[in-house]
């Protein structure tokens, strides 16, 4: 848990009512010059669900990228839970709460399926820590569910390697569950999945909200309706519309640069 | 003609493949369906000739070429979009697209250069021909590794989901280019698709796989999508 | 100090700048791209000294126009023998190749050995790169500037050209390029990678052959001679950027000038001590070398 | 769950091995009774290589457990046998005088870092600190700033040219090329007692028996399974809250106090400590005789260590001209055609029997960048 | 039994094996002579062979097999100091017997150890000497990075000062080093009158082509060398080094008979084309002083052959030699000048033999052997 410092708590109030949790204030990355996200702001309070939308290369997963650590913003900075992270190391950003599923897969291939899940339960994370402690028996439990709920029970005992691409990505989606953190960022969770598991990710993604806070980027619509959460769509690294999905649908702009002709999104 | 013949794979001693018949005849729109972990990228790879087949074999216009290297199929007209793009990520993007003429080099008749076609489908070649490929987010990738595949000039188009991860409007542009390209070029496509939508909207036939089996097959104009979706449920 | 100890020791910067450039150009095909550790490349130095050696033997005093292609051939075919029968099986295992080349080096060090006798062989510069060029007047009078230096600072900006220039300019250093990022994809393009592998290990193969002429020059030809550029040839490799030439023509530089300062001022034998210590601190100021290839692609898979 | 796809576990590896006690116990009592059987040189030679065992422990772990192939393992051996070789030198140097070298070489006052090493029990200490100091600093600064890979590989070698280097061109105070030689006494036993070399042994064995148990308990905690996480892929356990760095330090810390160790009981038998045997061509030699064995496991890497030094040296008496055909053939085999060494392809044919699923690893993940 | 098992240990491989594989055949060629002509005592030697690999601790471990497995009555071999510091406990330890056939540095005395190489005061000293009497009295030195060049220098610095010449600079680079640029430019900015040269190995080459390159020849700056032979003049390329100098116990163009009769034998053996140098005589002469050892002791164990060989005196391939009883050589010193064919011509020599001194009275005043 992060001890909030009562001196960084943002005055702005929260949209919601609630208490903000992430808090992106004016962020801008530069790659070499190339804007990918500019001047962007965006809070999310403590305990929703928000998805992010937008066309390829609108800056959402670099946005993610930011907020762990990955990148660093050339300016603006990131609150969470009141406390600035923008300059700290990645693990203590992941230990403070926060943790991402990439948009490629990304699994500890040497180790078994379970194993994954352990470490990514593992509430103590320092060298000293992992000599001494055991999984304990709530972290166990905690995995043996997972397993069940991921289907990859079959496979606990296999090494991550021999999976394959969609069962790689729902052991990421566990292991980012796992983690039990305050703020789940899920990067494309569904990407390779069929309609059924898609649906069931939404669901698992539903039930996590409210003792957790999350944020999910996606671009498939069907999948984007049934997390009902409000939407920030990006464009060109800046929030581009904010809003649920029946208003931005009716948006021209929006069908323009992103969803396309109407008739059709129902499959995409 | 590309025709799939008992072909069987393995991962070290992990059969994964079990006699899978296939073909997919010139010109035509074929797409291979099933769950994850059935073994369709498996399939993609042993046909372009990535994986090696333990058994079966494939013909490529009638010529056996099971144990020909994958460059050597590349140039008799088979081109591969694998899951996960497989851009070359230091490479710029104009330089990822020139890497598609190797393909050419035995093809006599063929002009050694990019199809403006291809600057035609996918904008984004030409707007970002000097950024590295590595660079781009996953949607503009997608949409450069099917640019390079178009280079190849091939006769069938392996594609690998590419959708995945794709924005809707672009999904779109994809399909109708896909289509263009059938059209246009008559080069056949066999596609592997978790969404439905998508492949019973481009395919004229369907083959579903099922534990490295194929289980059924058919023309998605005479079947419902219903009756498949049963295979893709857990 | 005065001030033609100190410019002679500029050109000494330079002068050790263009041996380990010339060293280090075949390893930053093998190692840049093929990802290939070739532990031997030290030995292929060697074999391109005795075949200087043999062609000075045949031709006398004019040995030196033939002894280039000679030895440029000579190691490249012994380069693509190795290739094809160890290194392609390699590939993908960089830290293995490492091991097995290792094992060659200690074979062809015996080879060498046995074939020309432990003492190593002669081979002296032709008449005409014996002399120095000499300031005469001004403050760095007497300064001096041997031929043979010059000569090698030449043949490592030739090479350094060349090899820029086909692994940047030709469509073949593109296709390698691809190769070295994804062997299947290129190979799924109709790229026959086995024949690119072969090409550029023999020609990374056959640059150590010629860089093995110039060093005959002005280093003994025995069979322990390549030990004594290996580690150094590494670290311009290294410090300048895995698969970056032009940064490894930098670090080469730069190291060069370091040895020179560090011997001008210390003594010669603490300077190499000194001279690894600062590449070790300079790798912590930037880890990936000089001039790095960097990608998110390959950071976030 | 079936049973081929068991014991593709690392977890279950380890769980079998714990089941069959049996071997290993068998091993250790054979090599224990040995010096009951078998003496002089043969015995010296097996003492040799048990404590170089040591060393490919630490480089298992460093390089088969946690993907960093130090080059310059030879750096911390060197330190753990100087510190050592040290206080050996100054107990064999007569009361009130220098040891010779310093006077040869014009040295008049006993450099201060020479002083401490007159005790024991300091000696002792500096035989695991300074090689574990040194191999914190060196990790750290390379970890940190997250060197990889073959980067690491050719520092580590720099570092190890570097040391010996100096070491060659400081001969006031470290005797240079010669190093420290002619001993006489240790802990109060004369080196030239008949029975030296059989306690010598047994110590030897002790040490790497010990350094074996406490090496293979502390792969089976969490912590080995983080070393193999951050081998693997060193951004994801770095995103699920482990510092990669301090992990990787850890390894290289433990390997570089178990080749401490190994330098300082290897400094034992040969009577001298010297830098020759600790340089870039020595440091190649341990990964080397470690892949033969089998880096990814212990077991593999000890045998690995000792089965390649004993060969090496029956090989070279019997063709002391032309025995480096042989190795540096040997070298190449083994590394063509068995890639992940002799324990490697034991394992993978067991599966094979057994019917279970090989995977190999053709891909060192670290060695990419 | 009829055979009595010596062993010869030098680098085969490695960076030594540049200097010691011919060193281990002069000792071979020795032995097999002295089998042809019926043994020592009546029985056959065998050599065992083994190889030090350049690699000191090698030696140690190799000599500890040649005495306790192989129970041999002898070892000839070591080239540098440091291997044969390596040794020299385990020859102790189990009694053994060495000879060592390398000039060294002095400053040991072994009981188990034969050293038939110049001692500082029979190359360094008379070379300094030499130097001094043709008028160069400003001087350089330069060497390898180890033991003994570190210590002739240490002594020849203190013999300079005693002397009233001057050190012009003194450089020390690794063993094995090729780059002599900086070395070079610093002798250049010294303005020496001449070098004393105690690199070992094959940097001789890569300073002697260098040193050339530079503009300088023995005209300008002569060298004057320490371990530069026949052999090492071969490699360097004749040319390179004609008209420099060396100083050494012995050289192939000496006019005695013993030594014609080495020099064919070898070259029948090894070839035409070998170059013999001043480590190969001692190499092989040390068989002989030991053979004679054994039949004057008429026994094979260490102990008593080292007790016997002390005041033997023989015509060798060096001229006349005797043991003292440090068990060191007293022998005559030679200083030569390289031709253009690679040879060296004498052009001075001691007054009769130098009686060895293991411990410069200058440099290390009160030490002696026991
Ligand atoms: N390391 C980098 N170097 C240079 N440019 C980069 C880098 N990372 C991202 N970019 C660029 O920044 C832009 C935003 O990329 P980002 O990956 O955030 O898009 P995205 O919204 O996640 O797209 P997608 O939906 O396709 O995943 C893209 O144009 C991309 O090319
Ligand atoms: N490198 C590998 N080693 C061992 N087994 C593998 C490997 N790659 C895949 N497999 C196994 O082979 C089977 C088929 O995998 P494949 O990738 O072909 O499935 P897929 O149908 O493409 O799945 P997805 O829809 O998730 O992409 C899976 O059970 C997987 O676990
Ligand atoms: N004794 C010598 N030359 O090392
Ligand atoms: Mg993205
Ligand atoms: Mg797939």
């Amino acid at each position: 848990m992060p001890r909030v410092e009562p001196r960084q708590i943002t005055v702005q109030p929260p949209i919601t009512g609630q208490e903000t949790l992430l808090d992106v204030q004016d962020i801008t990355v530069s790659f070499d010059g190339f804007r990918a996200i500019q001047n962007l702001s965006l809070k999310v309070p403590r305990g929703s669900l928000r998805v992010l939308i937008g066309p390829n290369g609108a800056g959402k997963s670099t946005l993610l990228d930011t907020i762990i650590g990955k990148v660093r913003p050339v300016g603006g900075r990131v609150l969470f839970a009141g406390r600035d992270i923008t300059r700290l190391p990645e693990h203590v950003i992941a230990g403070l709460g926060i943790c991402r599923k990439f948009q490629a897969p990304g699994v500890l291939e040497g180790l078994s399926v379970r194993e994954n899940l352990l470490l990514a339960a593992r509430k103590h994370k320092g060298v000293f820590a992992t000599i001494q402690g055991r999984p304990t028996q709530a972290e166990e439990t905690r995995v043996q569910e997972l397993l069940t709920l991921t289907g990859l029970k079959g496979k606990a005992d296999v090494s991550a390697a021999e999976l394959a691409h969609g069962e790689k990505q729902w052991l990421e989606i566990a292991m980012v569950v796992a983690a039990d953190p305050e703020l789940l960022l899920l990067d494309e969770p569904t990407a390779g999945m069929t309609a059924q598991e898609t649906a069931q990710t939404a669901e698992l993604i539903r039930s996590l909200v409210g003792k957790h806070t999350v944020m999910v980027i996606d671009h498939d619509m069907h999948f984007v309706e049934l997390l009902q959460a409000p939407i920030t769509l990006l464009h060109q690294g800046q929030v581009f519309r904010e809003g649920d999905l029946d208003t931005l649908r009716r948006d021209p702009e929006v069908m323009e640069i992103y969803l396309g002709r109407p008739k059709e999104n129902a499959h995409a | 003609m590309l025709k799939v013949e008992n072909v069987s794979a393995a991962y070290g001693q992990s059969p994964v493949l079990f006699g899978v018949n296939l073909d997919v005849a010139d010109a035509e729109a074929v797409t291979l369906i099933g769950r994850n972990g059935v073994g369709k990228t498996t399939l993609m790879r042993t046909i372009m000739g990535l994986h090696p087949v333990s058994a079966g074999g494939v013909r490529l216009n009638g010529e056996q070429v099971e144990q020909e290297p994958a460059f050597v199929r590349a140039r008799g007209g088979l081109a591969f979009v694998p899951q996960g793009r497989g851009l070359f990520p230091h490479l710029s993007v104009h330089e990822n697209l020139l890497m598609g003429l190797p393909a050419l080099s035995t093809r006599e008749t063929a002009k050694k250069e990019i199809p403006e076609l291809v600057y035609d489908l996918f904008p984004i070649c030409r707007d970002m021909a000097g950024r590295k490929a590595g660079n781009l987010s996953g949607g503009q990738q997608q949409q450069v590794a099917i640019g390079r595949a178009l280079v190849t000039q091939p006769k069938y188009l392996l594609l690998d989901e590419p959708t995945e991860g794709i924005q809707p409007s672009i999904v779109q542009e994809i399909e109708a280019a896909l289509t263009r390209i059938r059209r246009e070029l008559r080069v056949a496509v066999l596609l592997v698709e978790q969404y439905l939508d998508f492949a019973w909207a481009f395919a004229e036939r369907y083959y579903v796989l099922q534990r490295g089996v194929i289980v059924e097959s058919g023309h998605t104009a005479r079947t419902p999508q219903a009756d498949v979706q049963r295979y893709m449920s857990v | 100090m005065d001030a033609v100890f100190l410019a002679g020791q500029m050109f000494t910067g330079l002068s050790v700048a263009s041996i380990l450039l010339l060293v280090a150009l075949g390893l930053a095909l093998s190692f840049g791209l093929m990802r290939v550790i070739n532990m031997a490349h030290g030995e292929l130095l060697m074999v391109g000294g005795y075949l200087t050696y043999l062609c000075a033997q045949q031709l006398g005093p004019n040995f030196l126009w033939a002894a280039f292609p000679v030895a440029f051939l000579g190691t490249a075919l012994l380069g693509a023998l190795l290739e094809v029968l160890v290194i392609r099986r390699l590939y993908g295992r960089p830290l293995d190749t490492l091991l097995a080349t290792f094992g060659i080096s200690l074979i062809m060090q015996q080879a060498a050995r046995q074939l020309f006798g432990s003492t190593g062989v002669p081979v002296t510069a032709p008449g005409w790169l014996a002399g120095t060029l000499t300031l005469h007047g001004g403050p760095l009078d007497g300064l001096a500037f041997p031929h043979v230096r010059l000569f090698v600072i030449a043949l490592s900006l030739l090479v350094l050209g060349s090899v820029w220039w086909l692994l940047t300019r030709s469509r073949f250093g593109m296709q390698v390029r691809a190769v070295n990022q994804s062997r299947e994809m290129a190979s799924a393009l109709g790229v026959n990678t086995r024949r690119v592998d072969l090409l550029v290990f023999a020609l990374g193969s056959g640059i150590a052959g010629l860089a093995g002429v110039g060093l005959a020059m002005i280093a003994p030809v025995n069979p322990t001679v390549g030990g004594a550029y290996i580690v150094n040839a590494f670290l311009v490799v290294v410090v300048g950027g895995v698969g970056s030439v032009l940064g490894g023509a930098v670090a080469a530089l730069i190291l060069g000038a370091m040895t020179a300062l560090a011997e001008g001022l210390t003594s010669v034998s603490l300077a190499q001590a000194i001279v690894l210590i600062a590449v070790v601190a300079f790798l912590q100021w930037k880890p990936r070398g000089l001039l790095p290839t960097q990608s998110r692609a390959l950071e976030e898979a | 769950m079936n049973a081929a796809q068991k014991l593709n576990s690392a977890a279950h590896a380890r769980r079998e091995l714990r089941n069959v006690p049996l071997w290993p116990a068998v091993t250790v009592l054979a090599l224990a009774l040995l010096p009951f059987f078998v003496s002089g040189y043969p015995l010296a030679l097996l003492g040799r290589v048990l404590a170089l065992a040591i060393a490919a422990l630490g480089v298992s772990v460093v390089w088969g457990r946690t993907g960093i192939l130090s080059l310059g393992q030879g750096l911390f051996f060197g330190l753990g046998g100087y510190a050592l070789g040290m206080h050996l030198k100054l107990v064999a140097t007569p009361k009130g005088e220098l040891p010779d070298f310093m006077v040869y070489n014009g040295v008049e006052k006993l450099p201060w870092f020479w002083a401490p090493f007159h005790s024991a029990p300091f000696a002792l200490l500096m035989v695991v600190l300074l090689p574990g100091l040194a191999a914190y600093l060196i990790g750290w600064l390379m970890f940190r700033r997250r060197i990889t890979g073959v980067f690491v590989s050719i520092i580590t070698q720099a570092l190890v040219l570097a040391f010996v280097t100096w070491l060659n061109g400081s001969q006031g105070l470290t005797s240079g090329t010669n190093g420290l030689t002619d001993f006489q006494t240790v802990l109060g036993a004369s080196v030239r007692d008949p029975q030296f070399p059989r306690t010598l042994y047994w110590v030897t064995l002790a040490a790497l028996v010990g350094c074996f148990a406490f090496t293979s308990w502390l792969l089976g905690t969490p912590f080995g399974s983080l070393l193999t996480a951050v081998r693997d892929n060193e951004n994801r356990s770095r995103f699920l809250g482990f510092n990669p760095a301090a992990f990787k330090v850890a390894a290289f810390v433990l390997g570089g106090v178990l080749a401490g160790i190994s330098g300082a009981l290897y400094t034992l038998h040969l009577g001298t400590i010297s830098p020759a045997m600790i340089g870039v061509a020595f440091s190649i030699e341990l990964v080397v005789w470690v892949a033969l064995g089998g880096r990814a496991s212990l077991w593999g890497a000890a045998g690995g260590m000792i089965l390649g030094m004993v060969a090496k040296d029956r090989i070279s008496s019997a063709a002391p001209e032309s025995w480096l055909y042989i190795m540096g053939g040997l070298f190449v085999l083994v590394v063509l055609f068995l890639p992940q060494g002799v324990s490697g392809w034991l394992q993978e044919r067991r599966k094979l029997t057994e019917g279970h699923i090989p995977i190999i690893h053709r891909e060192d993940a670290h060695a990419q960048s | 039994q009829d055979t009595v098992k010596v062993g010869v240990l030098h680098s085969l491989t490695g960076t030594m094996a540049i200097s010691e594989i011919t060193v281990a055949n002069a000792a071979q060629l020795a032995v097999d002579e002295i089998n042809a002509a019926g043994g020592v005592l009546g029985k056959k030697l065998t050599v065992v062979k083994e190889d030090g690999a350049s690699d000191w601790p090698t030696f140690a471990t190799k000599a500890e097999k040649l005495l306790t497995q192989d129970k041999v009555a002898v070892v000839f071999g070591g080239w540098t100091s440091a291997s044969r510091k390596a040794m020299l406990p385990v020859f102790e330890k189990n009694k053994g017997l060495l000879f060592y056939p390398v000039q060294f540095e002095g400053n040991e005395c072994s009981p188990n150890i034969i050293y038939t190489g110049a001692q500082p005061n029979q190359q360094a000293l008379p070379a300094l000497d030499w130097a001094l009497s043709k008028g160069y009295r400003n001087i350089f030195l330069l060497g390898s990075d180890y033991v003994y060049p570190r210590t002739a220098n240490l002594i020849l610095k203190k013999h300079i000062a005693d002397r009233k010449a001057t050190l012009a600079g003194e450089e020390y680079v690794a063993l094995g080093g090729t780059e002599f640029s900086s070395v070079i430019n610093k002798i250049k900015a010294a303005k020496p009158q001449i070098i004393i040269n105690t690199l070992n190995g094959d940097s001789n080459v890569s300073f002697f082509k260098q040193y050339q390159a530079a503009g300088y020849s023995a005209k300008t700056l002569p060298v004057i060398s320490f371990s530069i032979a026949e052999q090492e003049a071969q490699s360097i390329g004749p040319a390179l080094l004609s008209g420099q100098y060396a100083t050494w116990n012995y050289f192939q163009s000496l006019p005695n008979a013993a030594n014609k009769k080495f020099v064919a034998a070898y070259k029948k053996k090894f070839g035409a084309n070998s170059a013999i140098t001043d480590p190969m005589a001692h190499a092989y002469m040390d068989v002989y002083l030991w053979k004679a050892a054994v039949e004057k002791a008429k026994s094979f164990d260490p102990s008593v052959v080292r007790k016997a060989i002390v005041g033997i005196s023989m015509d060798s391939p060096l001229g006349k030699i005797t043991v003292d009883k440090s068990g060191s050589l007293t022998q005559a010193v030679y200083t030569g000048q390289s031709g253009a064919g690679g040879q060296f011509r004498v052009v001075a020599q001691s007054k009769g033999v130098v009686a060895p001194q293991p411990y410069d009275k200058l440099a290390f005043p009160g030490k002696t052997c026991p």
